[in-house]
């Protein structure tokens, strides 16, 4: 069996989440690794937007932000932030990827501030970016990010991106575009995604390496259980060997 | 109207679009030469307690040598726009040039890593915020560029995002869905550094927008920074390719490397040891002024800068960097 | 939301952004081959009892080859966005295509005058009309394309205009002021005329865009007929040009001359004598109904049409015309 | 003294209300020969504007279309219907020349229908295009038309285009941006602008060959006087040269 990292596992998983043929907003690091390894594997046709403005490109090589000249590289379109998200905002954007400091059950990410007052915070974190904008407006919002009990929170000190809210309908409720939530969370230890009903989330596969009690345990609420949880299918020769050698050779990513 | 819900958040500027209108109206639109020395352009457009906002996207075609002239100038107690903001606003904090912030993403250099010295000012208390989003700011400016005072967004809707904003929950006379009103953005003062632009100020700009095109509309006044000058006849030749006409613009500064140490496309890219070297230098705050005062306050202009930081050669290098990435677009 | 004052106008679509979202959620993305003849295009994306709108100003850049092919195949019972139409509302109404009308600009060909035909149809009683203005029906496809239900324009307030449409005034929860609530337009299809587009749809287009961003980002289906095709590659190297990307295009037709026989910059001026003969040969009914025969019912395609005009050496013509105003810029 | 026509006449009166700096949306024919006349007389630096996206283009002769290729000829910018409008909302347009085929004392206008049913009207006029637009949003309307009562209504049909409305302050109340409104009207006899308070057409000026009795007698309303009524200054020669050899040499216009 092949040998690979955490990273490079989530990256993996992460991008057989993304068929040909579907559009996909995306950020730096994995996220973008993961939509690459994608187009070099099972979706050719997967389509690379990122916020700043590029549609489309030929990535040559892992872009450092989302409006370097990479981002829009032999790109079919280089327009305005705004066009990208009124794009998501009409429904013809189906996937998008985001991180947080901390994750509720429903999916809600915090990357505002921890602690103290919103004026004088105790640590204070970038904000939504676009992060709010792309989980309201995508149909499909994934999240990868290590499983700890510190990111994995009953409660988050600030809901800067929505998720599916307070579960159930609430979502809908608020406001936001019909059809659209969280989707699916991949970590080091498991891949969750969310109970139909009460939206909460819920494990569907584990991880090479990991049990159960390894997931719940660091996870700072209680998870709910698919009827069958699977097996994660581990990185095939194939996809690590592109994704370590034509995705990311200087492994920016994978070497973190 | 009925307001269904409503952030907390303070708006720092007026959404009034009568009140723009006003100034609008006393606008120069003479085709005059706007062309002059950067320092004098922040000397007459930016002051203190006024509103500014930075064109680019982060380390993007960003104007850092302004933002580089605005700590040498001093400026203070100004509202900041800190929409996709990484590199100008992590000089905007070494300067402490604003005490009130409009959020969408602060703090953060992408992949590079935070900022240190920001988050520190942010945590500091020194500082009013109100959090928004990149499109929410966006969508902010477009009110403006359209002379209304909101523009409906889905966004931001059961979040504290929406809670600690200046946005309002309304719900639709057609529909009866409910949207965020976005309340009109209008900056006393923006700076937007561009590809090419003619001595009145009208302008091109290769590759991504941004939110370029409607910040220079939405602002009061606007600094141009321009890699190269090009004649009007070249501008008139290819009307097309016009993204800022000269009517929005109050100076035209010709800047080569005027994004330096961040990315141009299509000119050079980002020197990424030099923005390590920033960040790595923010950990002792006494290492760190001695890096501002050299790498700043103790510049003439931008020139200086670059001469400190490997000068032509350095800027050689970072053309052919973006030369490889760009081959057949450059020589396209 | 308290509604101030709102207008008798029926909407002829559905301003629901959710429900267009659902409809394009299911959409190809796929980068495909949609080159077809223009033949084929109409018979498979404009449909009887559809809303059709149609690109560019009047007789410049307005796919007329598209609209001699709509009354070929006999449309009936449409919607129809009367914007900034001049010959082509005149040929629609020659063919009774629509009864359905958003009115900004009918009727008239600007400086050459009134189309009798379409006036006598529009004074029928056959047309269910809605009035609206040329930026009113402009700020409703916006809406559309940034996926919302309604934007915000100051004009039409105090008129019949407004009464007479399908707007309604709202009072702003920031500023207390009136503006009007436009609702979102989603056409079921729009036809627009390009210079260069490759065969999966991503399209340039040179000089003013008119509306033409919006509208095709506001249709469930656009069918695209450019002057010329151009390579992928050539698309990829320059995509600050692109102005219509692919995933909004179902169809791409290679149409030269297809505007004709109005105005497309940069390729063709107008044929005024043959515009002239059009409106001259409306007077007279019976005159009309041969003229209609000959120019397009009996035409295969714009071929015949064009070769019955003058052909080849017509439209050398043409071009020597637009070129002498555009020496430079045809040059350049 | 030089010998005119009608239309020459009001041409170039009108041009002579365009100051040197200014902005103007203006559509084909008259208007924009009075605005190619000002640019070659008094006012070099008018910036003209079309409302299909042409900016300050160096017109080469009349367009015939608003939208034809010498609307942008070597403008400074072409661009949207919408940017056009936009730059008229936020403030930036000075002036605009309207037209209809019918007005009312307060400068309302109507281009859309005579007579019948809304939905089965007498006479279908073009309706609005862009002058509802333009008149709401640029900061001085203006008219020129010939003088008859059939044009100069007590009650227009329908209101196309906002002028004072009802008068007093009814136009602001209505909601349209602050500091706008119809300015001055030209025609084949008079010129005449607005009473501040009433907001009630009145006469300014008289042109050669009229008398104060000849307006009146031509307009379906009565009009204001102002206190002290002038005589319109008549074409100079050099007006008359220019614009019959370098603005209108086909006599499009001035010919009619």
């Amino acid at each position: 069996m092949a040998d690979y990292n955490t990273m490079e596992l989530m990256i993996c998983v992460a991008s057989r989440e993304l068929d040909d043929g579907a559009t996909a907003g995306v950020g730096t690091g994995a996220p973008c690794a993961a939509a690459m390894l994608a187009q070099k594997v099972g979706a050719p046709n997967l389509i690379i937007m990122f916020e700043a403005g590029g549609i489309s490109p030929l990535l040559p090589e892992m872009p450092i932000s989302v409006g370097d000249s990479r981002t829009f590289y032999k790109a079919l379109m280089a327009t305005s932030m705004g066009e990208i998200m009124e794009t998501c905002c009409r429904g013809f954007v189906d996937y998008t990827f985001l991180g947080g400091a901390q994750m509720d059950m429903y999916g809600n990410l915090n990357s505002t501030k921890i602690g103290g007052e919103h004026q004088k915070p105790k640590v204070r974190l970038p904000g939504s970016g676009g992060a709010n904008d792309f989980a309201s407006f995508c149909w499909r919002m994934m999240v990868m990010t290590p499983q700890d009990s510190r990111r994995f929170v009953e409660k988050v000190d600030f809901v800067t991106t929505p998720g599916w809210i307070k579960g159930g309908n609430s979502r809908y409720e608020a406001g936001l575009p019909l059809g659209t939530g969280p989707y699916k969370i991949i970590t080091n230890m498991a891949v969750m995604d969310f109970e139909p009903e009460s939206k909460r989330m819920r494990i569907i596969s584990i991880n090479p390496g990991y049990s159960l009690k390894d997931v719940q345990d660091n996870c700072g609420f209680e998870l709910l259980q698919a009827a069958k949880i699977t097996d994660t299918k581990p990185p095939t020769d194939q996809e690590l060997r592109i994704l370590r050698e034509e995705v990311d050779p200087y492994r920016y990513v994978i070497g973190r | 109207m009925k307001v269904l819900e409503e952030g907390k958040g303070r708006l720092f500027t007026d959404p009034d679009p009568d009140k723009a209108r006003e100034f609008f109206r006393h606008k120069s639109r003479k085709l005059e030469n706007k062309l002059m020395p950067l320092k004098t352009a922040i000397e007459k457009f930016v002051h203190d307690g006024e509103y500014l906002a930075i064109g680019g996207f982060g380390a993007n075609r960003t104007p850092i040598a302004a933002c580089h002239e605005i700590l040498r100038q001093g400026r203070k107690r100004m509202g900041f726009a800190g929409h996709t903001s990484t590199h100008d606003f992590q000089i905007l904090c070494a300067g402490e040039v604003f005490d009130k912030c409009d959020i969408a993403y602060i703090i953060g250099l992408e992949a590079r890593g935070l900022s240190n010295c920001a988050r520190k000012y942010m945590q500091s208390g020194k500082v009013e915020i109100c959090e928004w989003t990149n499109y929410a700011l966006a969508a902010r400016l477009r009110a403006a560029a359209a002379g209304v005072s909101f523009t409906l967004t889905r966004n931001m809707m059961g979040t504290d995002t929406l809670s600690y904003s200046g946005g309002k929950v309304i719900e639709c006379p057609f529909t009866g869905k409910k949207f965020v009103a976005q309340p009109a953005l209008y900056p006393d003062i923006s700076i937007i550094h561009v590809h090419e632009a003619d001595i009145y100020g009208n302008c091109r700009i290769k590759g991504i927008m941004i939110a370029d095109d409607d910040l220079a509309r939405a602002s009061k006044h606007v600094i141009i920074t321009t890699e190269r000058l090009v004649p009007n006849e070249e501008i008139r030749r290819d009307p097309t390719a016009t993204r800022i006409p000269y009517y929005l613009v109050d100076a035209v500064c010709e800047v080569p490397f005027g994004a330096y140490p961040g990315t141009m496309a299509y000119e050079y890219f980002s020197d990424e040891p030099h923005l390590k070297e920033w960040l790595k230098s923010e950990d002792d705050p006494e290492k760190f002024k001695a890096f501002l005062q050299k790498n700043i306050y103790e510049c003439k202009d931008h020139y200086d800068y670059i001469e400190l930081n490997g000068g032509i050669h350095k800027m050689n290098e970072l053309r052919q960097k973006e030369h490889m990435l760009h081959k057949e677009v450059a020589n396209g």
